[in-house]
């Protein structure tokens, strides 16, 4: 019993994490429904960059953040309107191509640019482990924090999306793009202002992951991207508390799998749930049914 | 031929269709009206298998196909054309016909792969087939062309022409005669009058071109708001005060 | 096709598999180096040729061919080391395991919409390499070594053709078109009789069934596989291909398969920038000629009937 | 059907296109380079070619072998095995090397082995530890061209076996080994036999992915477990988070690990005292004072700005040889060169003085490296007993 809570207590902390960069796929998603597969990339881009701020130029983590958030929302928007936006009318064959393009652009050009090495992220916010119960519990300072940014994120999003005039804007764009154009509402600003948003939230999940994991590599954003994809499927893609409750359905997943079974089995387990949910439910957990137009 | 029972398609919480019934004949030429948004095409969705009713009974040919899937109803015999034009776009006129053979004439996998001399016999009579077809509705010159380089008109026949390659007992029709002027509207009434006889068809319709379902429509249904508010033939329901209000309401909205 | 036609063709595939042989093994004026390539460019076309008849003609985005060219290798591996069965019962069977497993996986997943099709198939393709890491009968990650190397010019050049006729046979046949209708317009295809789920997974498992085949001729040449060989960037090499080359073009995908084996081996001193050439090449395509650089198109019959004296009969093709 | 023809001429052509490469005679001494530089484990590769650089280039301005400058042609072989072997025949056929260095992991090594025997080119990897790459297991033979700078798998293992039981008193061990990794894998298969043998107990062995990051859920079952000692024969990056993750969670036994753990990155990641009390084996310490490992990390510094880690010392080591052979023989013959090779007997090399045994492996003392407040001090050196 005492490890079971321990290892959903280690399943939580790397749930937030998914949860968090899960968040920024629903939302592009749930707006112009495109799995946007440079992800992961952005978030590597928002890691760098939080490490040059702080490494080279010596700022803050609260300005690196900022820093970091603004790059990539700026490389968010660049890239929907470069390779995105031109291809808006046509399949979703072709977008989906040009973003798995994108996706291998940046790791690549990430691994010319910075380099093959795993880089030390700097260690600026100190590692506290708290031990609970004498010790039988362990949770850290960096836990707490990606726990409570994630939970902030959703929040924040929450309100942007259902209280705010350009969430307003964003949901009647995911209803429908000429509709809500007629009604006079600039399409492509909304579009890009999502993929700011979408960006920032990659840009603070990629920083997080730094100092978490301690290391940022050009390829850190794919695997965690493509684990934070499945779990925004798992919870419901679009729906943004889904999201989060995928992240953190996920991340329990794998600590139990590899507490109980074996960690070689986590990645084809994760994916096995993901066929799984979308054969059973494809709308996922909290997803709400849609149907096709004729 | 068909008949629908207590038919209807909820979505979410509202109803698309509501207590549909409708009976058609076997030999008939029956049409569907109604104002902008009454609930004609979901009828045929319902009718085709595109969506499964929430509750009602689809019978066909004394069968019910409520909730079979779509490439079953059509092998069952109801094939049908689209209110935005669906055909093929990458393929050729002729392909675009070949393809609607494909519940009635095949050969196996292994003929696929290899080529033998079941497929070459059963493509000449394909060729044949489909030529025939092309003939009748004067598509015969544009055989090899992309069927989305086809002026509108005639990818409108060619989508008739397709959905009776099909070998359908009742085709659905939506709107067959939308965007054409009325030289060609005319042409289309000999024409569906013509492959009723000569393919022993039977045919629902919907249309808007009033012209058209008072020509050669020997019965009509009018929907609104899901539901059926009369029945009758053409001169019947020209005089119906319940339609003439749905109709009025609309133009006045639009006013 | 006319008599003369099948007499042409088949006495240039001939000279040309004969003048490859010659000049390998006889004359030998082609070096180890090259050598590698042609059985490269040989899997290569395989390998796009199958993955374009699912994504290209069948309209699904599919990210898992990796995964089904590690079956196909690991099966005819284990076969040929093991077992002593003969390479080319080997390496069938290797593409029938495959071509069950692509039923397995396609039924599933292919009633999904295309972008989850994606993920899911990106999925599957790394379940079989966790599962590959975590099976000591084949070696786990450091993976079967000592293959025999069986796979010459002869053999891919059979294979190569064999794969690319039959597929070229499918698209044309009434099975193939119901195939490109699903690509056109998925609801007007199920409305016009055709099961579309059936022909989705048949496409999908066909592709498998070829991947496997690569998967074959690739574990009896480089004689060691690995289950990292088999990693998402092999499907993603396949589909770098498929798109480049056109989707929805044998022609185009042959091309492909050549063009990036040699391209590839051409620029070998850029070493990482060839990625990032593939991808800037993939995105400008989407964005600038979104079905490939041959489109749909095939290479003109017209072209040979040039070549060829007289005129022949009606192209079927 | 016809479009076929069209196909095989273009095949044709690629073959004719193909067939011209250009052949250049060269008064440079040609040295081919093979290693992963890209791909997913790029960093063992490039960190091996920047000691390889520096090596040649340390020979190049002292004026070169026999008054010819040495030349690397350095391929990326995308850490992959089948390119690994496309890469090496490159380099034999068209560069038309001498010797062939790389590349850096065991399974690329093997399938370069068989495109170097037949063309009789001795080749070098400074990384790949499996023992099946210089010892054909079907045969026991040894590969007569094929030569290694670094241990096989079984000495350190060993090494570290009886350290753990003898001088750190642990009976019961944990493993934690990299899965996706062949020299983490039989690293952590010597070592388990051993302590076995010695009467020790495994109480828990897991494999991890090359991708994973998290690794609490597994120490956590560790822990629950009862491990006097972990021992995790896998790369630094790996370690480093592995063992500051325990130490969160309250893991304070000692860790041991293998030569993968040298890099100073170790401290940069995990912090200097989540390190006290870990041990790793090793070929030599960069913080040894002998004057061959210092002036190697002074001019290494000096070049790149960075500390080696052993990738990079054992690159410098393999074309050091690799050079020092050539210009003893004074032939640039692959087969005199090979069999010079194999000869070698206390050639000083920064990762200990190296002599090839009947299986070109190299005997070398061992170093067991204590980390001390983020620095590595020299615990013992142990001469390996087999």
């Amino acid at each position: 019993m005492e490890t079971l809570i321990a290892q959903i207590l280690n399943g939580l902390s790397l749930g937030s994490i998914y949860a968090l960069i899960a968040l920024g796929y629903t939302m592009v998603y749930g707006i112009i429904q495109l799995i946007n597969f440079a992800h992961g990339e952005i978030l590597m881009i928002g890691a760098y960059v939080g490490y040059f701020s702080v490494a080279v130029l010596g700022l803050n983590i609260y300005m690196a953040l900022l820093l970091s958030m603004f790059v990539s929302s700026l490389v968010g928007v660049l890239i929907e309107r470069i390779a995105y936006k031109p291809l808006r009318k046509s399949g979703r064959l072709s977008v989906l191509i040009t973003a798995i393009g994108m996706s291998l652009l940046l790791q690549n050009g990430g691994l010319i640019v910075f380099g093959t090495d795993f880089v030390p992220f700097p260690q600026v916010i100190e590692r506290i482990p708290y031990r609970l119960f004498g010790g039988r519990f362990v949770v850290t300072s960096h836990q707490i924090l990606i726990f409570a940014v994630s939970i902030l994120m959703m929040l924040l999003l929450q309100y942007i999306v259902g209280y705010t005039k350009i969430g307003m804007a964003m949901r009647a764009v995911s209803y429908d793009k000429e509709a809500a154009s007629l009604m006079g509402i600039n399409v492509d600003n909304v579009i890009s202002f999502t993929f700011v948003i979408g960006s920032s939230l990659g840009a603070v999940a990629g920083v997080l992951l730094g100092l978490y994991y301690q290391t940022i590599h050009p390829l850190m954003g794919f695997m965690p991207g493509l684990k934070a994809f499945v779990a925004a499927v798992l919870g419901g893609i679009g729906v943004i508390p889904g999201a989060m409750l995928g992240g953190f359905l996920l991340g329990i997943i794998e600590a139990l799998v590899s507490g109980y079974w074996s960690t070689t089995y986590k990645d084809p387990v994760v994916f096995v749930v993901l066929i799984v949910i979308l054969i059973v439910k494809p709308t996922g957990l909290l997803g709400k049914n849609t149907s096709e137009k004729v | 031929m068909f008949k629908a029972k207590k038919v209807s398609k909820m979505f979410g919480g509202l109803a698309a269709i509501k207590d549909l019934h409708l009976h058609i004949e076997p030999g008939e030429l029956v049409g569907l009206i109604g104002p902008n948004g009454a609930g004609k095409t979901t009828a045929f969705n319902l009718m085709t298998g595109v969506y499964s009713p929430t509750e009602g009974e689809l019978c066909f040919v004394g069968e019910n196909v409520a909730g079979l899937k779509p490439y079953i109803i059509t092998n069952k015999g109801i094939a049908r054309t689209f209110q935005n034009i669906r055909l093929f776009k990458s393929m050729s006129v002729i392909d675009n016909v070949k393809v609607g053979f494909h519940g009635h004439i095949q050969y196996s996998l292994f003929s696929a792969f290899f080529h033998g001399k079941t497929y070459r016999t059963v493509e000449t009579e394909m060729e044949n087939r489909a030529m025939h077809l092309l003939q009748i509705f004067n598509l015969q010159d544009k055989r090899d062309e992309l069927a989305s380089n086809l002026p509108y008109g005639e990818q409108r026949r060619l989508e008739i022409v397709r959905a009776l390659a099909a070998k359908p007992k009742l085709l659905l029709l939506d709107e067959p005669a939308a965007g054409m002027n009325p030289q060609e509207t005319k042409q289309l009434m000999a024409l569906i009058h013509k492959i009723r006889q000569d393919f022993q068809l039977t045919i629902l319709l919907i249309e808007h071109d009033m012209s058209l379902v008072m020509g050669i429509c020997e019965r009509l249904y009018v929907l609104d708001y899901g539901r059926i508010i009369a029945e009758g033939t053409p001169e019947e329901i020209k005089n119906n005060p319940k339609v003439i209000e749905a109709y009025l309401g609309e133009e006045a909205l639009h006013a | 096709m006319t008599k003369k036609q099948i007499l042409v063709l088949s006495s240039t595939l001939f000279f040309v598999w004969f003048v490859v042989y010659m000049a390998t093994d006889v004359w030998g004026l082609i070096n180890s180096f090259q050598q590698v390539n042609i059985i490269w460019a040989g899997i290569n076309v395989i390998l796009a040729v199958s993955l374009n008849l699912v994504v290209g003609f069948t309209g699904q985005l599919a990210l898992g061919h990796a995964g089904f060219m590690a079956v196909g290798a690991y099966t005819s591996a284990v076969l040929t080391m093991h077992f002593g069965i003969p390479y080319v019962l080997a390496i069938l069977a290797g593409a029938v395991m495959a071509f069950f497993m692509g039923i397995v996986i396609g039924l599933p997943t292919l009633r999904l919409r295309g972008d989850y099709l994606a993920i899911a198939t990106l999925g599957f393709g790394e379940i079989i390499r966790g599962v590959l890491v975590n099976i000591d009968y084949v070696g786990g990650a450091a993976g079967i070594n000592g293959i025999a190397k069986i796979t010459n010019w002869t053999w891919t050049y059979i294979f190569t053709i064999i794969t690319v006729v039959l597929i070229n046979n499918f698209i044309h046949s009434l099975h193939g078109k119901a195939c490109i209708t699903i690509r056109d317009d998925e609801v007007a295809s199920e409305l016009m009789g055709i099961n579309t789920t059936y022909y989705k997974t048949l496409a999908f498992s066909m592709g498998a069934f070829f991947a496997g085949i690569a998967g074959g001729l690739y574990a009896h040449y480089f004689f060691m596989i690995q289950p990292a060989t088999f990693a998402l960037q092999k499907s993603f090499d396949a589909l770098v291909m498929v798109v480049l080359g056109g989707l929805g073009s044998i022609t185009g995908a042959v091309l492909a398969g050549l063009g990036v084996t040699f391209m590839n081996a051409a620029l070998i001193e850029l070493g990482a920038f060839r990625m990032v050439i593939y991808s800037v090449l993939l995105i400008l395509v989407m964005m600038f000629r979104p079905q490939g650089l041959m489109g749909n198109k095939e290479f003109s019959a017209r072209v040979f009937d040039r070549i060829l004296p007289k005129r022949g009969g009606k192209d079927d093709v | 059907m016809k479009r076929i023809m069209l196909i095989a001429f273009i095949a044709l052509l690629a073959v004719s296109l193909i067939g011209c490469s250009s052949e250049e005679t060269s008064d440079t001494i040609k040295i081919g380079v093979n290693y992963e530089l890209s791909g997913p484990v790029a960093t063992y590769g490039n960190n091996t070619v920047d000691g390889i650089k520096l090596a040649i280039q340390e020979v190049n301005d002292a004026g070169g072998i026999n008054g010819k400058m040495v030349e690397a042609v350095i391929l990326d072989n995308k850490s992959d095995p089948a390119e690994a072997l496309s890469v090496a025949t490159k380099l034999i056929a068209e560069e038309q090397v001498i010797a062939h260095l790389g590349p850096a992991t065991s399974g690329a090594a093997l399938n370069v082995v068989p495109a170097v025997t037949d063309a009789k080119i001795p080749m070098i990897s400074g990384s790949a530890t499996n023992p099946d790459v210089t010892v054909d297991p079907a045969t026991g033979e040894t590969r007569e061209y094929v030569f290694r700078t670094c241990f096989t798998d079984p000495p350190q293992a060993i090494v570290g076996a009886a350290f753990a039981m003898d001088n750190l008193g642990a009976k019961k061990v944990a493993i934690y080994y990299d899965n996706t990794n062949d020299y983490s894998k039989g690293l952590y298969q010597v070592f388990k036999a051993e302590i076995e043998a010695a009467g020790g107990v495994v109480v828990a062995e897991e494999g991890f992915s090359a991708d994973d990051q998290e690794f609490r859920p597994t120490l956590t079952k560790f822990k629950d477990a009862g491990a006097e000692l972990v021992y995790v024969p896998a790369y630094y990056e790996k370690v480093a988070k592995i063992i500051s993750q325990a130490r969160e969670l309250g893991i304070d036994v000692p860790f041991l690990g293998a030569d993968g753990w040298d890099s100073p990155d170790l401290v940069a990641i995990a912090g200097a005292a989540a390190l006290n009390n870990t041990y790793f084996t090793n070929h030599y310490s960069s913080s040894d004072d002998a004057p061959e490992v210092a002036d190697f990390v002074k001019a290494f510094q000096a070049a790149y700005d960075k500390t080696p880690d052993s990738f990079a010392a054992l690159g410098y080591d393999t074309a050091k040889l690799l050079l020092a052979v050539i210009a003893e023989t004074g032939s640039e013959d692959p087969q005199v060169i090979t069999d010079a090779l194999a000869a070698t007997k206390d050639f000083p090399a920064v990762t200990g003085t190296l002599t090839f045994d009947e299986f070109h492996n190299p005997i070398k003392e061992i170093a067991i490296i204590e980390m001390v407040d983020g620095a590595q001090v020299l615990n013992t050196k142990i001469a390996p007993s087999n």
